[in-house]
């Protein structure tokens, strides 16, 4: 019912550790009335520009605190409150170039009242600022 | 007009399009909500408590600044029960009653006396968890959400707890999705939108104002050629349903809180799909003393096409309200 | 035991089996009812009057020298609405019209005081054709099958037209498939036969005694890794429902005859999937004067695998309400 | 709930046609538990030993009456009662010849309380008697 607003307009950027660009992130919602358990969020991927990542690529970050997928499979307590923006964190060497990319963001989540994966998927042209 | 004590409020849920996007605080929520004379507030902890279940001093010393600021009272706390919560296992009973207790205590804190019961969750479970809230003098109902109705096999086995225990703390909260009598016009209108060709859009909500069962309507779809969307409009057509509104009266004793779901609240102040002025008669003639909580559910069919105002469609309900309650002016 | 009036019947629906491989007449069906004690005939007038609707003065003539041969009375006449007899256009509601006067006028001849009228019958259409049947005093009675019940909003339409115009000729006929608290076992093994795997199996029909929602049912049979036909076992629990018995009460007066469906008749003289203990003792209450008219609906599941004996189920349906209403020793 | 009785065991059989073999017969039974007008007896499809006939070779006969698939659709008075054996009949020079052989028979009915069309097949090898 939020599908539209998964992937966040603005804050495609990349990420520089030790002066080096390592990867990209941007901002993302879960697409649901209510916020999660991390537990609970099965999968999540990404293409950009047509090109799949893979998933241990990806990181999830909220509140300060960063996991990767495999981690968040068994994080119980933590959660990802409705509309809260999360970063997730591409790792590669380079990040991204400066200007328009186009980013699809699937999201697979595990609700317990439906008898089948929630899965649900966004597609935006973000634009990296130089 | 019959004396009656019906009160009004709504459920933070219908403002979820706004709180999603960071538009309303939930302290701006509520004085939304005071602001219509919605003055019982339900809230779903999961939704707009960030760390839940986990509940500061600050946080509850604030919620009740907030209901004494705004003159609101605390009145129901939705919850979920994430029996998946676990990759390869479902939660034991164990487990899934602690979860229910964790909501029961949840809304105690925050001066809740009705929790609403997640339709999935098992009546066993729930049973074991009566004198949990009888102790804590909590309301458990479970939501009758449609196509679930108050005859149906499943709610059937959560009453004949009921029965059995004979406590006062186990009843219904109806869902009224379960009175829609009419395809919504916002769905109708979403699925045109998206691709589905007027004439099947027509055949389906023609053939659901009249009743027909909905496995002919997808039926009848499929042989009409429909696409995949098409065939998916008719099937929404199973979630939804029209039941029996005398059930009300039968069940009065046990109807602690009521979600008063709405798609579309029209210029006029009718739903377009719900007849209200049908069903809150037969609230007044059976005594309810519950509130009417709103619930939006219309935002998912417009956002994709126009700015959503959930507080003016809230508004329009309670202008309703107040004209089928006899209330003011 | 408090008095009552129940009466009991078989539709000859029942020997569908025997009568289609010609192993039995239709007056051998009256007589193997007679000879159960079901004294009250059903029959389906396309099933087993050839020439349907066309009934001549000898077949008339022999039928009643049959009932008075074998002691048994006309009660029924199943009727069905063929709105699709023409290969591009539905029937027009004059013309179906014409069809139900046709099955009124049928059920007159053979002596039958009630039709049963297809559960997807239009009720626009049957209220036109009340004034007719009041005329010849014939009791019309929509089925209530499974998966539709009492409180469904197709058959609530219909129940509308029955208070709207006060009729003494419009009502129900109930099946007691509605009222299927277990999987039948019998569609159970033939599922196994045709390669269902027990696992798969043994969770539908334990979901399903435990009343989990039908889609529930389906998507989790689904994740499970199903075959299309373990699919198609787990869709059939769509069909089947369990419903409120107590609504028998509620309707009592427009009750004008009974679909005794059955399954399975096990050695025990009790039926596998609907618990006609709780449900006959209703009908004694509400002071239900009709007749419990059996309707064998096992062949289908059996045929495969071994010797339909259709009678002997029949007849051991007939034991069972013999000890339920107290009949005889 | 009739399927395995749709095609009778025994009644394979050549028609002879002024001493010439046009054809061959056999037995059939509507897979349903009442008797239906022709009209609504949408479609007969036979397959024998592997060929399918076509359609406009096929005839429908009972009670001394014959339809081509094509009259059938608009026969409103007359009926394919439960449990009746109707002659199928394919128009086929030369007949079949003795033996066995493998009749697969589809029935389509429209069932004006089925939202679709019931498709019922039977399968068997019937021996034609020289
Ligand atoms: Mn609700
Ligand atoms: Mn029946």
């Amino acid at each position: 019912m939020f599908d539209k607003y998964m992937i966040c307009e603005e804050g495609l950027q990349n990420v520089v550790e030790n002066g080096a660009v390592t990867g990209f992130q941007f901002g993302a919602r879960l697409p649901y009335y209510r916020g999660l358990g991390l537990s609970m969020v099965e999968d999540i991927g990404i293409t950009v520009d047509g090109e799949t990542i893979p998933h241990e690529q990806v990181l999830f970050s909220v509140r300060g605190r960063t996991w990767t997928l495999e981690q968040m499979e068994t994080e119980i307590e933590e959660r990802w409150e409705m509309g809260e923006v999360a970063m997730l964190i591409v790792q590669r060497n380079g990040g991204l170039s400066s200007g328009d990319h186009k980013i699809e963001l699937m999201e697979q989540l595990r609700i317990s009242y439906l008898p089948f994966p929630s899965i649900t998927r966004d597609t935006k042209t973000l634009t990296l600022a130089n | 007009m019959t004396k009656h004590n019906i009160k009004r409020g709504v459920s933070l849920y219908s403002f979820q399009e706004e709180y999603f996007l960071r538009q309303l605080t939930l302290e701006q929520c509520i004085a939304k909500a005071a602001e219509i004379g919605a003055k019982g507030i339900e809230i779903i902890g999961e939704q707009m408590v960030p760390g839940f279940p986990k509940l500061t001093d600050e946080f509850v010393a604030q919620w009740f600044g907030w209901m004494d600021k705004y003159g609101t009272t605390p009145v129901c706390h939705d919850m979920f029960l994430d029996t998946k919560r676990y990759k390869h296992r479902l939660l034991t009973a164990e487990e899934q009653l602690e979860s229910v207790l964790r909501d029961l205590k949840f809304a105690q804190r925050l001066g809740c006396k009705v929790v609403r019961i997640l339709v999935s969750a098992s009546p066993d479970v729930i049973e074991k968890a009566i004198p949990y809230a009888e102790e804590l003098d909590i309301k458990m109902g479970i939501e009758v959400h449609s196509p679930f109705h108050f005859d149906q096999s499943w709610i059937l086995r959560h009453l004949e707890v009921m029965d059995r225990t004979c406590t006062k703390h186990y009843g219904f909260i109806p869902d009224f999705g379960m009175f829609t009598s009419r395809y919504p016009r916002v769905q109708r209108e979403r699925f045109l939108r998206l691709g589905v060709r007027p004439h099947i859009a027509d055949y389906i909500c023609d053939s659901y104002e009249q009743r027909i069962f909905a496995e002919y309507i997808v039926g009848n779809v499929r042989e009409m050629g429909a696409t995949p969307l098409e065939i998916g409009m008719a099937e929404s057509a199973r979630h939804q349903i029209w039941s029996n509104p005398k059930r009300l009266l039968e069940h009065m004793p046990r109807i602690f809180h009521i979600h008063a779901k709405f798609y579309e609240m029209q210029d006029d102040y009718t739903e377009y799909s719900i007849p209200y002025n049908q069903i809150i008669p037969l609230l007044i003639e059976g005594g309810y003393d519950g509130y009417l909580s709103s619930e939006y559910e219309g935002n998912r069919h417009i956002q994709d096409v126009q700015e959503v105002d959930s507080v003016e469609q809230v508004r329009r309900q309670h202008v309703m309200f107040q004209r089928l309650l006899g209330e003011g002016a």
